[in-house]
């Protein structure tokens, strides 16, 4: 009785409406832009614009901030949705939910990740780093904020529509934030030391295939479970 | 199927009564001996002398964070698969003991750290990691009693736990895959073990005691809330008649 | 597409997805990372002058020297390959001794110096009693001394 | 066919309603009703595959929906208390980005101008009102042809022109050899058309 | 005495309605009606002094609503779509701590119990079925002894029961020499009483 | 024909519901603080745990961090409020609206400013700061989170349920703040580095009473035109 749209149109569609929806909101898209700006920006204003600290606190300043900007945006990532009822629909649909949610995910990077990684050389600059600093900051961000979207998502979904969801989403996704922290800082201080960060970079690169493979999966299956 | 018969609460409960005697006793026997040999009868180590009791306590520690964890997360995949609820009363009655061990773990290894390393806490590889189990303990335990929900929280709960298991391995090996301030494996050695087995064995006699010291606490907690879970069941209400 | 192939599908991508993540490990594991350098990747790499980082080896045998007020102290780490002079003031951690393995946290100066500002002792996994430990050289002596 | 079998609910712990069966067969219209709180949205809800039912199991066409859940889907048009649309889109583009069919813009406006809401097609659906939201989410009625649907109160909210044109469409949904399930507290015409009526909680 | 002068309105750039006029006196009910969109909730809001009428003025016992805002507040009593209360705190709470007027748990208490709640005094709001939070919006009707009601939509997921309850506290209200203005789509018996009928957008 | 409560009795009875509303949602409640401890714990370990450093840093993260948090929890303020029209409710009640607008912000300021006071001494100890900037910066947030409270409830207002509110709310209020930010961690460098901090504190004590005298009632009657 019915002609369905094929997963890859349906995919396309969900990326599409997540998209226009972000244009609609466009303001409190930029929220965690505007957040990272600010927070890394007001750094200089509460330490002192000593050129020789702030370069050593850059790489941290930068990826605390970004981490944090994610956080702040991910609980916008599918409440607006379980409110309106529309989440229900998108587990409804004929197309495994998982792709769909993909959909979301990359629509969320998008929007909030891939703005913190081009703006992100200007804000290097204005800590006073170094040109390879720079360049490593930049790689490790666009390597780094879509693991923050995936995992973040599951968080989102796991703790969707509870009291105190932000909290708990911090406590829930931060311990697996750390790593990416932690090895990113790693990469940029060590290449900026004339060290190889390779090694930061592949373990990175091997934190990303993973959540790749299994954040959209997980966060379907816990949308499920939330909505029940 | 006999593993299923005593998932039920009304068999389990009773089970679970004769047989929390016997581990408790044998717990208490046995920290009692490894306490004793550890702290009287080992020798001192050739370099870090007196200060190798800390392992005592350290390590089975370690091992109980990670071993609990393990359970808990198998009980968790076992429980979305199976739907057995008692599962859920496992998992809950496991959680703040293994959150308990890693914070001791955490601790003594710090305490350690301080006179054999020179640092109470460096970001190695295997610090970190034992760090963020204890954050995942956590995780789960704040997680789970958000959701007023109980069949809801508890498979919640289990997502969250299957995803840190992940976590398991790469403590195990960080030191391995790693360069880490912490020291290589000791103990679970291809080319057998690198301790002197006057220090090994009350080593091993202690992480023995661990065990059943956990296996009873959770059966008592396991217990007390089924208590509170069924307390208005039929078969509760005849046995304590 | 038919349920059964989008199954196929999605098994083909995890599997080429966890393929590239074990390759990706395993160059990690070529690559020495994180928490510390051996001094011959310093030697190699473009020592940076002036920047803070860790160096990591073996405290070389009848390098420690004490400064008259006791508080100073120089040492060569090595990784047996690579030597590197490390000066320090402050307390040494229980364990550092010659021999075993160290980690020093501070800068490379321009005169090829570390001055370092933390230093941290790297224990082994063995352990044993020092009578043991006697028996074990008294063996290893007694092994040595035909060959002499 | 849908068959829900021996079905049971709970919420926090409370049993709401135990042993709910029924079959739906093609052109069939089922009525739900009980009063506030008596768990029909969480029927509703389990019958789509949302909840999971503690006891029983729901089957279509012979196969049961959990483990067939695309196929499921694919014949299952659910509107519920929430109505599902984004409320920073507009009408136009909620439809067009929500139906799960090729649907181009013009088949997409007459949905609307069917719907009476030809004039509010570029506002923001949080501008319109109540009614005229509710009315939004009804025009998927129009665009989607699903065997089977699943209504939770689709009247609150709609004037006397709407209910009635609501009355038609599932009349003529049931003609078509459509399946329906409703809820609903108010009178409407299409309540004749009922062909099975089960009632929660008395 | 209300009376509201000229009432006009716009949203968005658009004149929902204008000229609007009445006055209602001691024991008036005035339903208000009209499709979906045709400006009844925005004129409701006016009426209350939430939005400002581009036109046109209102008054109450003699004297501007605007200017004599809390004498006017003393006596009205809102209840709109959104029902008013939070969804964090239960259905006890949320009426002890927001009505006005000094009421001890057992006034609460019984209140609640004659809109049907009596069993749900510890839930949050939020965990209760949508005509279930209407019952409690609604039960601040017995709480506060005020003389102007204005409701939107009162009935909306009401069940039948629940309906005929209203219908009796509102003609209860207006025997007393109370007021009320009343929008609704749905029937209900209390249209009998209605003395005014405003029509908007026709 | 009515009995109405008095002011007094009015606005305890607002002050007792926001409070008891925070006991309902504390998790929520509890996110400034934990976001305020995570921003601070997390520095160490993105800048490197070099004491030194840290110890020049420490105000200005604390503030950073306190200004950032502060900023969160303005989301939460009226929004909920909005959506449930209990903010209707508010502005129909027979009381001067800006004196039930205070209660809210003065239970604000005991749910978020308050925690964040009392829990910087520890943090500020993990900072390796010294015991008389530890009091200073104690002393600083005394006086400057009411300070944030009172004007984030005026851009809250201002931006109630408008698209992009948090973006908006942000670049409102934040050049507000800064003068808190820079009088105090000015305070604070100045009172460990031996010199008086008396100037810097009269300065935040004056804004202090500036706001509290006008903020509630700009509250009161920006949340009027934002519901019309
Ligand atoms: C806060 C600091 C520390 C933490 C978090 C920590 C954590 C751990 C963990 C998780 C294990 C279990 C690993 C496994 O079973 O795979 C372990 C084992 C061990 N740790 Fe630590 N540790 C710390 C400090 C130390 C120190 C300072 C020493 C001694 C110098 C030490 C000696 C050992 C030994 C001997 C083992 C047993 C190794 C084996 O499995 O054979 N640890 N530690
Ligand atoms: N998460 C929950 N926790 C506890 N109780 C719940 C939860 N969700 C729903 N309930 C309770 O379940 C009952 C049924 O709710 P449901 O929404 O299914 O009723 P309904 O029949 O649709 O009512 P209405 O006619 O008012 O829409 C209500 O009493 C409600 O309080
Ligand atoms: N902020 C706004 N901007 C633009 N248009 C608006 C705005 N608010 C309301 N409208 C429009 O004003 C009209 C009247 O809305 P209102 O909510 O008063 O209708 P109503 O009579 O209560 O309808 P219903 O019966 O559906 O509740 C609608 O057409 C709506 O689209
Ligand atoms: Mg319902
Ligand atoms: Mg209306």
């Amino acid at each position: 009785m019915t002609h369905n749209l094929g997963l890859l149109a349906s995919w396309q569609r969900v990326l599409k409406r997540e998209l226009l929806l972000a244009y609609r909101q466009r303001n409190d898209i930029l929220t965690p832009l505007i957040f990272f700006i600010i927070v890394i920006s007001l750094f200089p204003l509460g330490v002192g614009p000593e050129p020789e600290i702030l370069r050593t606190i850059a790489p941290g300043v930068i990826w605390v901030a970004a981490l944090l900007a994610t956080l702040l945006s991910l609980a916008r990532l599918f409440n607006n949705e379980l409110h309106d009822g529309t989440l229900e629909q998108l587990l409804l649909t004929p197309q495994p939910a998982s792709v769909l949610v993909f959909a979301k995910i990359v629509s969320h990077w998008l929007t909030t990740g891939l703005p913190l990684v081009l703006i992100s050389p200007l804000l290097a600059l204005s800590l006073d780093m170094s040109s390879t600093a720079l360049i490593y900051t930049m790689l490790t961000l666009l390597l780094g904020t879509p693991i923050l979207s995936l995992i973040g998502a599951i968080g989102a979904a796991l703790t969707l529509g509870l009291r105190g969801g932000g909290v708990l989403l911090a406590l829930l996704i931060l311990p697996l934030y750390i790593p990416v922290l932690i090895f990113s800082t790693g990469a940029i201080i060590a290449a900026s030391n004339g060290f190889s960060a390779e090694g930061h970079l592949s373990l990175i690169g091997a934190y990303l295939i993973i959540t790749l493979i299994f954040a959209p999966w997980v966060t379907s299956y816990a949308l499920r479970v939330s909505l029940d | 199927m006999i593993f299923q018969k005593y998932a039920a609460p009304k068999y389990f409960y009773p089970l679970a009564g004769k047989c929390l005697p016997w581990f408790g006793t044998l717990a208490i026997l046995t920290i009692c001996a490894g306490l004793y040999l550890g702290l009287f009868v080992a020798p001192p180590d050739y370099q870090q002398g007196e200060t190798v009791r800390i392992m005592f306590i350290h390590v089975p520690a370690a091992w109980m964070s990670m071993f609990i964890y393990a359970m808990m997360a198998g009980a968790a995949a076992i429980g979305l698969v199976w739907k057995i609820k008692l599962t859920d009363t496992f998992i809950t009655a496991s959680a703040a003991i293994g959150a308990s061990f890693t914070l001791l773990a955490l601790l003594t290894g710090s305490l350690w750290g301080k006179p054999m390393w020179g640092a109470w806490w460096v970001w190695d590889a295997r610090l970190t990691s034992e760090l963020i189990l204890l954050f995942l303990y956590l995780g789960f335990m704040s997680l789970h009693s958000a959701i007023d929900d109980p069949r809801r929280a508890s498979r919640a709960g289990a997502i969250l736990l299957l995803i840190g298991v992940i976590n398991l391995p790469v403590i195990h090996y960080s030191v391995e895959w790693w360069n880490t301030l912490h020291q290589p494996t000791s103990v679970a050695r291809i080319d057998g073990p690198r301790i002197h087995s006057s220090i090994l064995t009350p080593l091993l006699i202690m992480a023995v005691a661990f065990k059943l010291f956990y296996v009873s606490v959770v059966l008592i907690r396991m217990r007390s809330s089924i208590l509170d879970n069924e307390a208005d069941s039929r078969w509760l209400q005849e046995q304590g008649a | 597409m038919k349920p059964r192939h989008k199954k196929i599908s999605f098994i083909a991508l995890a599997v080429f997805g966890l393929s590239a993540v074990t390759l990706l490990i395993l160059n990690t594991f070529s690559s020495n990372i994180v928490f510390f350098h051996s001094p011959t990747d310093i030697s190699e790499g473009k020592a940076p002058i002036n920047q803070t980082f860790r160096l990591g080896g073996m405290v070389k045998d009848n390098s420690v020297k004490h400064n008259k007020d006791g508080l100073k102290v120089s040492f060569t780490v090595t990784d047996t390959i690579k030597d590197i002079n490390v000066t320090y003031k402050g307390i040494l951690p229980d364990l550092f001794r010659e021999g075993q393995g160290v980690v020093v946290q501070g800068k490379l100066l321009q005169t090829g110096e570390f001055k370092a500002d933390q230093v941290l002792a790297k224990h082994d996994e063995n352990y044993m009693p020092p009578e043991a430990k006697a028996a074990m050289e008294q063996a290893a002596r007694t092994l040595l001394l035909p060959k002499k | 066919m849908l068959q829900a079998n021996a079905l049971a609910a709970e919420r926090g712990g409370q049993r709401l309603f135990s042993d709910v069966s029924f079959s739906l067969k093609d052109g069939d219209l089922l009525h739900l009703s009980g009063s506030n709180g008596s768990g029909k949205t969480t029927l509703l809800r389990m019958l789509c595959g949302l909840t999971l039912p503690v006891n029983g199991d729901i089957s279509w066409q012979q196969k049961n929906i959990e483990s067939n859940r695309d196929a499921f889907n694919a014949d299952l048009l659910y509107i519920g208390h929430r109505h599902g649309m984004h409320s920073d889109l507009n009408a136009l583009e909620n439809l067009q980005l929500s139906t799960q069919q090729l649907s181009n813009s013009t088949m997409v406006f007459s949905a609307l101008e069917e719907v009476g809401l030809s004039h509010h097609l570029n506002k923001p659906l949080r501008l319109l009102s109540q009614g005229q939201q509710r009315r939004v989410a009804l025009a998927r009625l129009l665009l989607e042809s699903r065997k089977l649907w699943i209504l939770d109160e689709p009247l609150a909210a709609l004037d006397v022109d709407a209910v009635e044109w609501f009355s038609q469409r599932l009349a003529k949904h049931l003609e078509n050899g459509g399946m329906a399930i409703v809820t609903t507290h108010q009178e409407a015409s299409f309540i004749s058309h009922v062909s099975i009526n089960v009632v929660l909680g008395s």
